[in-house]
């Protein structure tokens, strides 16, 4: 009756899976009160749904009435945030404990607002694009919040949610002003829709207002200024899911919109992104440098990131939009696998919550924690883009990209201020070599594990950069 | 009948007093209900399209973005509640622990 | 798509990485390695060539599908472009280079190790640790430098690892710039700065004839990439290619040391022994091997050239091996024996029989590792005998009378003869020091025996006159190697040290003993019947490799006169040389084979005299003409600012300013001091960073309303 | 003057004032009535424009449901009034001026945008609960689950939140 059948689900089989058994995560916590069984089986959903989307693979289709697309990069998304998953739970899993606020909830929430994350990557209306967000974020507003009776965490989880919601609001009046201008909110009939008119202001508007609501999603500068507090605030793991699935879904989005649906206006846009790239670029790299509390300098080292990534986007209406998506997706994969490392040791050595997160308390940790301490040199050579790791595969391939579309400046802009990045990373690495210093670490199994990984990762991954790269520039192809 | 454009301006009218409203107020709450005048603009956008395109799409985002409006509503207040528990004020200018 | 090529599923792509791993190493190294604990540095120093081995070894498994290979633009940059030149930065993947790769870094890997142990003891024997560092940044650097010589696409990327090589050849032998012996020009040995100075200058004389080869193939040919010239050299003339591979080889005479240009190699054994091992017996030396086999296409068009190029090996091989017979030093004995090793190879590139010459770089590389890494440890365990001897722990006389001391009058822990009877004493090293030789001396069935019988049965039917010349050699090498292993491991020690002389640690052994299994099997590479390498290199060879037959007459012969030549070696320095050491002083020959060669002997202990000769044919008349020239200018030149600046003020310095800057004062200069600007910049992001969740949004607002502004009015 | 365009500029009055109301009023219980006033205001707007059964979700959901638990909430709370003065003096003209700048940028969009708009045709029927309902379950379905999680999520989120166990600090340490 009426039009819709099994394989409709089954196209996006991963995310109706991950949402049904998020529904029997809330029964079973009701019913058992224990948070590690609720984390455990929270695990294995991710681990089905990991494998629910390696079977999707190569899959092209849309599905619900053109509301989803499944395509390598709505696939290559969803592994990424839902490895991102899993490596929060381990991040969490100790963490929680250790703190005394192990709750299975937390779980439960991750497992929607990935959902959130999968449906932005797959989102083909913008209104699916919008609700998705929402999705995303409301479980990201309590989870900053989590911290029972702690100040930092809920006034980072208000200040988020304040933001959040208002950012939510320009991403809405977007939307309403591209269906006002076109008569459809389907990406598909808005590009037709566009093609029509030589010079959409309308539609321009709400291109506009959308790429302010999830710019602020993925901190661009200046829509970044929640970023810092919120990840300070935040409980640490937290601030590691967010950090990256929060801009996973925030730019996978950003680019099928926008590469789906405005490619008539990529000209009057295109300034506009450079801008905002040079802006993050720069106030991300240099406010960095004066931090002094790791979680505030990893907070603008990700704002600088969301820069990087979003350099990608300058071509997005070119012929080379397929590199520049899989220079994104790339570049993502390495901030994934870093990120969660670099959080991995700041959760290690964190001793209360708030406490021992400022670069002193990483002084002699080279001395008494040669292991960590290298996994964290590892982490910041990453991020600062230095060979052999994934960090730099990712600024290697965006760059590339950014230059054969022809903004050699961009990519000099981008170059300066990896550069400038490596000064604040090398001033932790100082810290953890060359200053004296008694720190304390808990060795926790599934931190262990989580760190080891990623250090791997780190460095094994980046000699499959080839092939990675092969697959990321294959979920590409079947974008539009 | 009036042209539409009407509305859309009154709906534009309505979302800059929203987001003036979330610049200018200092109680948490109000400014939570600036952000629904937001939405409720983006609203009355919606439903003037869908007049004009003679189609009921627009009419049932609306019924979405309530739902969404509900769903923050849920959250927002439990944590205004809890912020208030801790502070004993919904101040947001005094939620200004976490900066630089 | 550009990065769709870069995803190509082999490991071709991964290339560059044989030079960065090791430049990661230094980078490390320079960075931290002033905090970390000794062992880390050559710890790392190590991981670094092992990470690069583990490429060469992904390289090889790819062209093992596609023995085409390929040439890779490193990041598709055009490195030189002037006029008409056009330079890529290319590296070249084929079987030829790889096979070096793999050669170069997998020694270069177990001699790393090695030099983990080795440099621990031996810069507190010279009373310095913070040189350890130093050391293996150089040693590092060095891997970079040969890895970008043996992987390049042209001959001026070839040449700049070519002149990467000389120059840490030449900081390591100065390694010790401040120590060495007595003055200048001293019979047995110089100082060590002068030593390096010796190389540098040698070699200087080699590079200016590889760069006038450069120079005249980019006029014949308008290029320098190696399968352009290739391509268009059969249309040159005779003369030309003549000229190009003369001056050629004047510069693989240098870098491979053969006559005439061979002085300096002796003498480079002033630097540590890791260095001797690695840098001037496995890899460097055969650079010039490399490029007589890399260029085979131009030699091949000149029958004149190819001539002079085998003569010149074959000659260099035998003279090279007598003056081998007279050497006390261990050292220089083995660094005679390369000489003479390398002989061979050159002979043997030269003569067109490429793949034997290959064949024997590998195993020689090997075998020759293995001997100078097993003297090392000879050298230590005596040096750690010496060290108990005289730090109390043994009450006796101080020195055996009759000790062969040092000029500086200290005792020599090199020299053969304060040896003996150490075979008890560092069993490991004896059996692994027994197999190296062995493996030099031909002797069936390990490595050395397959890969020198190539060369000698390529040689009979190509160039019968080198293949005498090489024979010879090939029967004094036996000889040399029976005198060396009889001096230093059988009888009866003949100094105290020796009797004191105490094996090493494992960590130091257990290369050796890696080496040792490779010199046993290295022959396997390349069997009669099977060709292995020569199949590999057939891929790369222009007119493809000749599969010789094997020649039981040859191999028959060499292993007839290998084992007289042992008999004879055992019959001299067994039972005769411990008669000899009872007579007394003014009796006793100062070698058992002196007795018979009388004149010759002093002529092969004072090698030939060739050193004094070049001292009378250049130095004399160079000075003569300096004095007349300007007698302060000279001093001023050659002693003062080559030895004093260039030597010692290019280490303090390099070591200074990559030390300290790098370990303290940038990073802190930068992050704490900040430029003025953006420290400014930080403060008012910070201020505008205020808490307030409303200033956050008006910022949000901002934004949007510049965004619009910028739409509308546009 | 047109009948309708007096009716909608009655009712924009009122929506616009009700919103300043919103807005100026210092007291947070005035402000919540105030936006109530608007919502209703807009729910006649919405009748206007054909759509009577959104109208009424928004009054009993909107401006019944949401709007009194905001009441609820400032009362329960006591936060009717805030104490002290703002620490960031520029806020409110810096707010002010780019509201204004805002407002003038969305104007000339609309009134500059290039889709003319066609006169509409009167429609029987239009925006009823049955057409809505074929709309919302036939091409919408799938937002239509999506809210539902949407929903649960924050009503886990909620409880999570606003029913925390109070926990003693010495019970925290351990």
């Amino acid at each position: 009756m009426s039009g819709y059948g099994i394989e409709d689900l089954v196209y996006i089989l991963p995310i109706v899976f991950l949402l049904v058994w998020a529904l029997v995560l809330v029964l079973v916590e009701a019913f058992t009160k224990r948070p590690d069984v609720t984390m455990l089986l929270a695990a294995f959903g991710l681990l089905a749904a990991v494998t629910l989307s390696v079977i999707q693979f190569g899959t092209e289709a849309t599905a619900f009435k053109e509301m989803l697309t499944v395509d390598g990069y709505a696939v290559f998304v969803y592994m990424l945030v839902l490895a991102s998953g899993l490596l929060s739970l381990g991040l969490a899993y100790d963490y929680n404990r250790r703190m005394g606020w192990a709750r299975g909830e937390y779980y439960i929430l991750m497992l929607f607002s990935i959902a959130g994350a999968m449906l932005m990557a797959s989102a083909a209306n913008l209104i699916v694009v919008f609700l998705a967000l929402e999705l995303l974020s409301i479980p990201l507003y309590v989870m900053a919040a989590f911290v029972p009776n702690d100040a930092s965490s809920e006034e980072a989880g208000l200040k988020y949610f304040l933001l959040g919601a208002f950012a939510g609001g320009f991403v809405l009046y977007g939307v309403a002003l591209i269906y006002g201008a076109t008569g459809a909110t389907n990406l598909m009939d808005v590009v037709a829709a566009a093609l029509g008119t030589n010079s959409p202001v309308m539609l321009l508007t709400g291109a506009a207002l959308i790429l302010v609501g999830l710019g602020f999603k993925v901190a661009l500068v200046p829509f970044h200024m929640w970023t810092p507090d919120v990840y300070q605030g935040a409980p640490t793991p937290v601030t590691a899911y967010m950090a990256v699935v929060a801009k996973a879904g925030g730019f996978a989005a950003l680019f099928r919109v926008f590469i789906a649906a405005f490619p008539s206006v990529s000209a009057d846009l295109t300034p506009v992104i450079a801008t905002l790239v040079v802006l993050t670029l720069v106030v991300g790299n240099v406010a960095a440098l004066a931090q002094k509390n790791i979680k505030r300098m990893l907070a603008y080292s990700s704002i600088s990131h969301a820069g990087f990534l979003m350099m990608a986007f300058v071509t997005y209406g070119s012929a080379l939009y397929a590199d520049a998506v899989t220079s994104l997706l790339f570049y993502l994969l390495a901030f994934t696998v870093t990120s969660f490392g670099s959080w991995a040791v700041v959760i290690a050595l964190e001793k209360a919550e708030g406490k021992g997160l400022d670069f002193e308390d990483y002084a002699g940790l080279g001395k008494k924690y040669p292991m960590l301490s290298a996994a964290m040199l590892v982490f910041l050579l990453s991020f600062a883009g230095v060979p052999p790791t994934l960090g730099f595969a990712g600024k290697f391939f965006l760059f590339r990209t950014v230059l054969e579309a022809g903004y050699a400046w961009l990519a000099i802009v981008g170059v300066i201020m990896s550069l400038v990045s490596a000064f604040y990373y090398l001033r932790v690495v100082r810290f953890m070599y060359f200053e004296q210093g008694d720190p304390e670490v808990r060795s926790e199994p599934v931190l262990n594990l989580v760190t080891a990984i990623t250090v791997v990762g780190t460095i094994f991954l980046f000699l499959f950069s080839g092939p990675l790269l092969a697959w990321a520039s294959e979920a590409v192809l079947a974008l539009i | 009948m009036v042209a539409i454009e009407y509305y859309v301006i009154l709906s534009a009218i309505l979302f800059t007093l929203g987001i003036v409203g979330v610049l200018i107020r200092r109680n948490a709450i109000v400014i939570f209900m600036s952000i629904e005048l937001m939405l409720n603009s983006a609203n009355l956008a919606f439903i003037a399209f869908a007049r004009q395109y003679n189609e009921l799409n627009g009419q049932v985002f609306v019924f979405f973005v309530m739902t969404v409006a509900a769903a923050e509503v849920a959250v927002g207040l439990a944590l205004m509640v809890t912020i208030f528990r801790t502070k004993h004020s919904i101040d947001v200018d005094q939620l200004s622990s976490l900066k630089g | 798509m550009l990065l769709r090529e870069a995803a190509a599923t082999n490991y071709f792509n991964l290339v560059p990485w044989v030079v960065f791993f090791p430049v990661l190493g230094i980078l490390i190294n320079l960075l931290v390695g002033g905090r970390l604990r000794e062992k880390m540095i050559g710890v790392i120093a190590s991981l670094a060539v092992a990470a690069s081995f583990a490429v060469a070894v992904l390289l090889a498994l790819s062209l093992n599908d596609q023995h085409a290979g390929t040439i890779i633009a490193f990041m598709n940059l055009e490195w030189i472009s002037i006029g008409d030149l056009h330079i890529d930065w290319a590296f070249r993947v084929d079987t030829l280079s790889v096979t070096m790769m793999l050669a170069v870094s997998g020694v270069g890997t177990l001699i790393h190790i090695y030099a983990i142990a080795y440099m621990h003891a031996d810069v507190r024997h010279h009373q310095d640790p913070t040189r350890y560092r130093r050391f293996f940044v150089f040693f590092n650097l060095f891997i970079v430098m040969m890895m970008i010589l043996v992987s390049a696409d042209n001959y001026l990327m070839l040449f700049v690892g070519w002149e990467g090589v000389g120059l840490c050849s030449y900081l390591l032998i100065g390694f010790w710039y401040d120590k060495g012996k007595g003055g200048a020009n001293h019979l047995d040995g110089i100082s060590n700065a002068l030593a390096g100075k010796k190389a540098f200058i040698t070699n200087r004389i080699g590079d200016f004839g590889f760069l006038i080869a450069t120079f005249l193939m980019f006029g014949a040919f308008g290029s320098l990439q190696f399968d352009t010239v290739f391509t268009k050299a059969p249309f040159a003339s005779q003369g030309t290619i003549l000229a190009i591979t003369l001056f050629m080889l004047l510069g693989v005479a240098g870098k491979s040391a053969q006559l005439p240009l061979y002085v300096w190699l002796p003498d480079a054994m002033a630097g540590p022994t890791p260095v001797s091992a690695l840098i001037h017996a496995a890899t460097m030396v055969t650079a010039g091997v490399y490029l007589v086999a890399r260029s085979h296409e131009l030699y091949a068009l000149s029958s004149q050239a190819q001539n002079i190029v085998a003569l010149v090996g074959g000659l260099t091989a035998l003279f090279a091996a007598t003056i081998a017979v007279g050497q006390f030093d261990i050292k220089k004995l083995l660094a005679y024996s390369t000489i003479s090793q390398l002989g061979f190879m050159v002979a043997a590139v030269g003569m067109g029989a490429i793949v034997a010459g290959i064949f024997h770089l590998v195993t020689h590389a090997f075998f020759k590792a293995l001997l100078f890494l097993s003297a090392g440890s000879v050298i230590q365990g005596v040096e750690a005998g010496h060290h108990a001897m005289e730090h109390g722990s043994i009450k006796e006389s101080k020195h055996k009378r009759g000790e062969h001391l040092n000029e500086g009058g200290e005792f020599d822990a090199q020299d053969m003869r304060n040896m003996g009877g150490l075979s008890r004493r560092m069993p490991v090293t004896f059996v692994v020091y027994l197999v190296g030789a062995l493996a030099l001396a031909g002797i069936f069935p390990l490595a050395g025996f397959w890969s020198k019988d190539e060369i000698l049965a390529e040689a009979l039917h190509l160039h019968p006159a080198v293949f005498v010349l090489l024979i010879i050699a090939a029967f004094f090498t036996a000889f040399y190697m029976t005198r060396q292993i009889w001096m230093i491991f059988f009888s009866k020690p003949r100094s105290r040290p020796a009797e004191y002389a105490r094996e090493n640690s494992l960590l130091l052994t257990l290369p050796l003993i890696l080496l040792a299994v490779l010199s046993v099997f290295g022959g396997a590479l390349n069997l009669p019947f099977w060709h292995t390498l020569t199949h590999w290199l057939d891929y790369t060879l222009a007119e493809g490799a000749k599969v010789g037959s094997f020649n039981y007459l040859v191999a028959g012969l060499s292993t007839v006169l290998a084992l007289a030549a042992i008999a004879l070696g055992i019959f001299l320095y067994g039972k005769r040389y411990q008669a000899q050491a009872k007579l007394p002083a003014a009796q006793r020959p100062v070698d058992p084979v002196q007795p018979y060669l009388r004149g010759a002997f002093t002529g092969i202990q004072h090698k030939w005299w060739i050193d004094e000769f070049y001292d009378w044919l250049i130095l004399r008349r160079y000075v003569a003409l300096s004095r007349f020239l300007s007698y302060r200018f000279e001093e001023r030149f050659w002693h003062d600012w080559l030895h004093d600046n260039a030597i010692a003020g290019s280490f303090r310095q390099t070591a200074h300013f990559l030390a300290q800057p790098v370990d303290l004062g940038i990073i802190d200069g930068i992050a704490n001091g900040l430029g003025t600007i953006s420290q400014r910049f930080a403060s008012w992001i910070r201020r505008a960073q205020n808490g307030f969740v409303r200033s956050y949004a008006t910022w949000v607002l901002a934004g949007m309303v510049i965004i619009l502004g910028y739409l509308i009015l546009r | 003057m047109d009948a309708n365009l007096i009716v909608f500029i009655i009712l924009a009055v009122v929506a616009v004032g009700s919103a300043l109301g919103m807005l100026l009023n210092k007291n947070a219980v005035y402000s919540a009535l105030f936006l109530i006033l608007n919502f209703a205001t807009v729910a006649v707007l919405y009748i206007i424009l054909g759509a009577p059964f959104i109208a009424m979700t928004q009054v009993t959901v909107y401006a019944g449901a949401i709007m009194v638990l905001f009441l609820f909430v400032i009362m329960l709370l006591g936060a009717e009034e805030l104490a002290g003065a703002t620490k960031i003096d520029w806020q409110k003209p810096a707010a002010v001026v780019l509201g204004v700048l805002l407002l003038a940028e969305l104007i000339v969009v609309i009134f500059f945008r290039e889709t003319v708009f066609a006169e509409f045709a009167e429609l029987t029927d239009f925006g009823s609960p049955a057409q809505i309902g074929r709309v919302l379950f036939n091409e919408y379905l799938l937002p239509f689950e999506i809210t539902a999680f949407l929903l649960l999520a924050a009503m886990i989120g909620a409880i999570v939140i606003a029913r925390r166990v109070r926990q003693s600090p010495s019970k925290r340490e351990s």
